[in-house]
């Protein structure tokens, strides 16, 4: 194995579905001679060429529109949404179209379509480029969501992604981009809809996804040495939730945690914690609880954009508490 | 001006009879509570679906909007399936999971009703981009309302077909009204070409309810997005019989402006044409709508008859 | 007092409000000449004039983008979309402009601003006219969310919708408008963020709101029957929530079960349930129950329509399981 | 050609070279790593702003763009509060909770940057009407990019406002390029007037790096639409000289494309003017720049000795 960044790993995906197969192509704003706001295109269109490397107009609507016409007729297309906080502009499409065709259609169609995208905090970018909006889409019957935390994970997932005949969100974190870890040099998939176990302990269970994950096992490790025995549970994929994962964390640790980076109310962690609650309450001996964004749009000033988003230290904090 | 074949005089009668019938059917069944929920009935812009649609190949494809039971049947829907799915039954179209609002059949390159206006737009401009890639001699039409002018979609998507020359026919049914706003409060210009000419695209604009117009621009269109030259944009005028729904007053129109239209109506009038023209006798005529009345009875009973889907099926045909 | 229809008392609202303030206006499809699609501005055009009565083009981001605008510069305006199925095509300007603006200012403005939409299934309309997107509209801070189930509370709320310096989204049920129920003829206003005890009972608490309020009063009904002594709580406002309210609820009963039209995953009832679950975790005697909506866009076959909701049965049968 | 009086001369380059050191000041703390985040500069389209915003009385409104620290300091914006705003601090205009991109001052007629393309056309259109509706006598500047052009809303808008007959300004910063796509790769028709003729509103093209061509067009449609003539579309064809943002390398542009723009520098060119003119001597040029320079000193001292917002910011200025 080699170490790759989490953008190489992307950008590798891509390139070997492209290769594998001529009906996958991309389009988005900026992602052919830029190579995407984050680099994750770069090479592709040099390869692949303008028509398998659409740069588009500014057009998020159409995008995502665009894609599903093309899916319809048995192209996998993978489309970019340059940031999550742009997703309300396809919105419609989204719910209406992509995810409700095949159902509203009986069957007689698939939505072969990826549509990636990117969100989360850290960068001090402001409001409208720094959210988590994975709530408003695990409220979507019809398409899956996907928040890789590692390089691996985003290779493998996306490549699955790809392949899937379902519509699929795919959303990647601007924080973890140039983050490296170890990459199979052989090809692999990823199923979705699996969770994954970061770290395992006893004491208590953290489910999280995407660069949470990171801050979670941080803040394991530092409460390692208190003596407290955290388990991680990267759940990868937020629709489908992987049940099974979870309750068998929650049935041995007896206490479960949420640690999530959007704003708390109606966020992904409710729908997470209601899962827990459901599954295994009779196993429960402390409340379920979420570490989550203020419910507030991001700040732009640094001090306030960190307190804005769970921390090591308030993940940590919020664990103590828990173990009280 | 177009001079069809006695057999294809004949089709295009029969078809726009079977879309009349079929949504006084419908309206009949509405009235009686046997159908539920609304329908947007398309009788009074038959010449529309049928003058364009009968242009194409069977293989082309059509993306459809709320109005959509026209476009339906004349692109080789099955009457039977088609009724059944607007009552919502188990034999329907989509197996009753649809409706009136999103009647699709991609086997037969219908891309689908839709209940969203404009909604079709991405849909049809996203097959103009798989045609374009696959250097397929097939073509796209992309049907939608004056009210679906002024979305954004329409726009977004107009912008990109021309600028990647998609083969991609938009063809504007104009029936001066969307809901209850007029043209005129809705749309800031009152020639719609100038809309096409935004994006560097050809118009024109035809009579739609003279099927024979229709076929006239539409052939000469479809010729010239078939041979790559990119979209275009074909405004067929025209007027819808019915309200905008069931409970609709029509307050917004005038019983003379109705008058109007009806007196051009797209049916009659080909029919008399075509007596004049010797294209089909009386008796032909007669015959023909005699023979549509059958099958929509027939369609009528069949959908009556069948089964609603089973409970089982409300959660299959979500995922793959 | 007297009986009306919700949809009078809507129309009532509005009207008054429009008498009392001249800066409140009207705007949006169909509102004027025809009067709603549900008939909720019949007359208000003649009586207030094309002015402040305002068809528009079919063009729901602009619709809500030029509210917004004109709320900037101390106009109150009333905007409906047609259906809360069309939300997604102003989702961006909802949330990344009406919701965000004040706060990205630092406060130096208002957004007194009413987004009247409606919602929820039951004429077999199908999978674009049959939604319960309130779950979406939770998740934005800096909005409000309102959702009147009876004729007094859609009167009283959507005044102090108009009234309130905030942007609210006031979100009814195409169930409702034919509903009729007691109004005052006075004045009257109800506060936003207040739920309301529509029935008190002592064994189980029902939290719901909107249509499945009516529901829930009848699954009550008959449970009272079996002994079973259901109290419920119409929260009335989804976003705050009244945790109060829930609370002092469920300490009373400690059961409680959420009643939802939506679609379950990641729905209204998820954070529903979760603030039960942080509020009266220790007075729970048995999980959580959520009766949602079936995970799939709304079928048009009526059968099919009919289960992907909760009725009064599954409610009755819900409380049974959970009394058990 | 505009003939600005000596005085006005001496505004105009001082408010130019003003958002020039403003921006370069600003990359310059980019590159120190002071300023954290992205930034839009304006730097090279000086002139359309000044031109535009000079040509406007106080009490008019603007809305902005992602790339709005030009708009802000031109629309009287407080060079301190503006750079405090941008590295996040306690004393910026919007309390350091908005940033570069959303740059605000209601009480300056500055309807706020925007971090979404487009994003400022409903609040100017919205804007528009409740001047309309108040029968007021001022107007709305709505400044937006060429890339926003294909952007539904933009659509929208412009068709409600020409439909209302709005007191809106659209001003289109036309840059050749939405961050590395150029025009001609994103927007189908070459002539944007084409887009505003689709609303049935007129439209200009004005050399957006010539503050006085600016200012002369600028000052002929402000007066068409506070006579209440409707709304129309001027666009402004200039040039950003840094790139999109820090990080891009500028591979969609060539070298004598940025110099054959830097030749027709706005400043420079201005400032020669002034001298050939006898509007200003060579003097007067040198020690508004010094002032210029002391004045953005002075602002990025104040900016970065500022303190951050208090922790308990976080929570306020969501609900009134
Ligand atoms: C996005 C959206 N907005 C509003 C509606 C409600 N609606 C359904 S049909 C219609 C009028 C459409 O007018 P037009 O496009 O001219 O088609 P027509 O009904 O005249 O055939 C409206 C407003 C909708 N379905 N979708
Ligand atoms: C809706 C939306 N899509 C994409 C972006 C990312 N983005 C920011 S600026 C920009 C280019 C804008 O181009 P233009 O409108 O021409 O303005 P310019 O940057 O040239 O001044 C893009 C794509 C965004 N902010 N908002
Ligand atoms: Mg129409
Ligand atoms: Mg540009």
């Amino acid at each position: 194995m080699r170490e790759i960044t989490y953008r190489q790993a992307l950008n590798e995906a891509l390139d070997e579905e492209m290769a594998r197969d001529e009906k996958v192509f991309l389009m988005g704003e900026d992602i052919a001679i830029y190579g995407g706001a984050y680099g994750v295109t770069i090479g592709l269109l040099n390869k692949y060429g303008e028509e398998r490397v659409k740069d588009t107009p500014i057009s998020e609507a159409a995008i995502v529109g665009t894609g599903l016409g093309s899916a319809l007729l048995g192209y996998r297309p993978v489309v970019e949404i340059m940031y999550i906080d742009f997703i309300g502009l396809c919105m419609d499409q989204l719910n209406n179209q992509v995810a409700k065709i095949r159902y509203m259609f009986g069957g007689k169609c698939t939505v072969p379509l990826t549509i990636r995208t990117e969100g989360g905090a850290g960068r001090t970018l402001g409001a409208h480029h720094s959210q988590s909006l994975e709530a408003w889409l695990m409220h979507i019957p019809g398409i899956k969501v996907v928040m890789p935390s590692t390089p691996a994970d985003a290779k493998g997932l996306l490549k699955s992604s790809i392949r899937d005949d379902n519509p699929v969100v795919f959303i990647e974190h601007k924080m973890l981009y140039n983050t490296k870890g170890q990459v199979p040099e052989n090809e692999y998939l990823i199923p979705i809809g699996n969770a994954d176990v970061k770290k395992t302990g006893t004491d208590i269970t953290i489910l999280t996804y995407s660069r949470m994950t990171l801050f979670s096992l941080k803040a394991a490790e530092i409460l390692e040495k208190e003596g407290i025995n955290v388990e991680v549970v990267d759940l990868r994929t937020l629709l489908p939730l992987d049940k099974t994962t979870i309750k068998n964390s929650v049935m041995k640790t007896n206490r479960a945690v949420i640690v999530e980076e959007d704003t708390r109310t109606a966020g992904a962690g409710a729908e997470i914690g209601m899962t827990v609650m459901e599954e295994c309450f009779d196993y429960l001996d402390a409340p379920i609880k979420r570490i989550a964004g203020a419910d507030v749009p991001m700040p732009k000033a640094p001090n306030l954009e960190s307190l804005a988003i769970p921390s090591v230290e308030s993940i940590v904090e919020g664990i103590r508490e828990v173990m009280k | 001006m177009y001079k069809p074949s006695k057999q294809e005089a004949a089709k295009l009668l029969r078809q726009m009879m079977e879309i009349r019938q079929f949504e006084d059917k419908i309206m009949e069944l509405l009235s009686k509570n046997i159908a539920e929920g609304g329908s947007h009935l398309y009788a009074g812009m038959e010449a529309v679906a049928v003058g364009v649609i009968s242009s194409l190949n069977p293989d082309d494809f059509i993306s459809s909007t709320h109005r959509g039971h026209g476009h339906a049947i004349a692109k080789d829907g099955d009457l039977n399936a088609l009724m059944a799915e607007i009552l919502g039954k188990k034999t329907g179209v989509c197996k009753g999971k649809g409706g009136s609002l999103h009647l699709a059949d991609l086997n037969k390159g219908n891309l689908g009703a839709n209940g969203i206006v404009a909604g079709g737009l991405g849909i049809a401009t996203g097959a103009g981009i798989a045609l374009k890639m696959q250097k397929s001699s097939k073509i796209v039409v992309c049907f939608f309302g004056d009210g679906a002018l002024n979305n954004g979609i329409t726009h977004e998507c107009m912008n990109m077909a021309s600028l990647w020359k998609l083969p991609v026919l938009y063809l504007c049914e104009n029936n001066l009204y969307a809901m209850s706003v007029s043209i005129n409060r809705a749309c800031s210009v009152k020639d719609f070409k100038k809309r096409a000419e935004a994006y560097d695209m050809p118009a024109e604009i035809a009579d739609g309810m003279d099927v024979l117009a229709v076929k006239e621009a539409a052939i000469r269109w479809i010729d010239y997005v078939r041979k790559g030259n990119g979209p275009c944009l074909l405004v067929c005028n025209t007027y819808r019989y019915y309200g905008h729904s069931r409970s609709d007053p029509r307050v917004y129109r005038t019983k003379e402006e109705e008058k109007f239209y009806k007196d051009r109506d797209p049916i009659l009038n080909f029919a008399q044409k075509c007596v004049k023209e010797g294209w089909l006798t009386e008796k032909e005529i007669k015959d023909i709508e005699a023979s549509v009345t059958e099958a929509i009875e027939k369609a009528t009973d069949f959908a009556i008859k069948s089964p609603l889907p089973d409970p089982e099926e409300l959660y299959t045909d979500l995922y793959v």
